[in-house]
């Protein structure tokens, strides 16, 4: 039994969670998901340990669904974020909204995926040829202006 | 006591995940300046901490059988 | 075998076209599915009928791929809209982009459904219990600014 | 010759979805003007011309086998 919240330690099946937020009054659906990268900025990943506090986490997204249901009615949301080792392609995260229209779905998607940067207590490492790092502080990362 | 827990860059730091100390009556300030006495340079500016599984400032009180967790930055998604 | 851009008659497995736009290189995947709505306006529909000029059709969809990929370099896309009798909930179109960032893959994607309810040769006929009507020029009801 | 698909409102203003015209060498005004005539109400300002399966202008020139379609505005998504 899955929970709309959710910090898991298996393979995500987003069908899930996209299946959860649909509703015969829900014309859109959104769903994105984040995936382990083989790139980035010219360094080779090997693949990812993603590690959680857990219960706090899964508070934290809570808040997230709840947020977006203020400021989007009519919205429903599902969140559930991978922890452990995942491989290139793996699917990290997904956040899945219906809304009666789409405009919402998008932007409570995104909004979704902002607020996990800022807020949620979980962490990256990245595992190099050479090396490996604990990621932090992405979200001073310049990633063009918010719309 | 309080149970305090560090996550990530912090837990290979402190080389714990987990310890126990005595803050019943403390404040968060306390606790972070006690850490940093403790393990040098966990008090970083960037590490925020959490009582009870919610974000906490400097001058929340620590009360008896409370979860401190100090908070690096964070980096799901 | 799917098409990349193509027009189903079948219902739409999701998985397959988010599956078809990922790559090492792609951190981010947005799928939207658009279904059928119980309630438009106050109106309730029993289920609608969709018809395509097929081949048309497929060409723009295609296209519309191709306007993606110029626009956000580095994103892939996927586009299938399903024609014939479709029930509440059922998917009538999904649209899956891929991106080395997440914004690109929000944006792209909500593109595609905007020019797909511009100039794709698709009409949907709405079934209510006291009647039926082909419903066409819904990209001039006032939906808020495009961003 | 050339084929003329009728779509969804204008398939059932029509009575059918297909026909075969004389129209090589004329334009697509012509052939809207033609239609009109047959098919009273059918250019009411948002109806779209397409020849082989590419949006078409009013002065473009159909040619032997080309395929024209009257294209209702779309609803789909």
């Amino acid at each position: 039994m899955m929970k709309a919240f959710e910090v898991v330690s298996h393979p995500i099946d987003t069908q899930v969670y996209a299946d959860y937020v649909l509703r015969p009054e829900a014309g859109a659906v959104t769903v994105f998901t984040g995936h382990v990268r083989e790139w980035t900025n010219g360094v080779r990943t090997l693949y990812l340990a993603y590690e959680a506090y857990v219960p706090m986490a899964e508070k934290k997204l809570a808040e997230i669904g709840q947020e977006i249901e203020e400021k989007w009615p009519g919205t429903r949301a599902a969140i559930a974020h991978r922890i452990g080792e995942l491989q290139i392609g793996d699917i990290a995260v997904v956040i899945a909204v219906s809304s009666p229209h789409r405009r919402d779905a998008y932007e409570a998607n995104e909004y979704a995926i902002e607020r996990i940067k800022e807020m949620v207590p979980i962490w990256k490492k990245e595992i190099w040829e050479d090396g490996e790092e604990w990621i932090g502080g992405q979200k001073k990362k310049p990633e063009g202006a918010r719309t | 006591m309080i149970r305090i827990f560090y996550f990530a860059g912090l837990r290979e730091l402190t080389g714990t995940a987990e310890e126990t100390a005595e803050f019943t009556g403390k404040t968060v300030a306390d606790l972070m300046q006690w850490a940093e006495s403790k393990y040098p340079g966990i008090d970083n500016g960037a590490v925020r901490v959490a009582i009870n599984e919610e974000y906490a400032l400097p001058d929340d009180v620590l009360g008896e059988g409370d979860t401190a967790a100090f908070i690096p930055p964070v980096s799901g998604g």
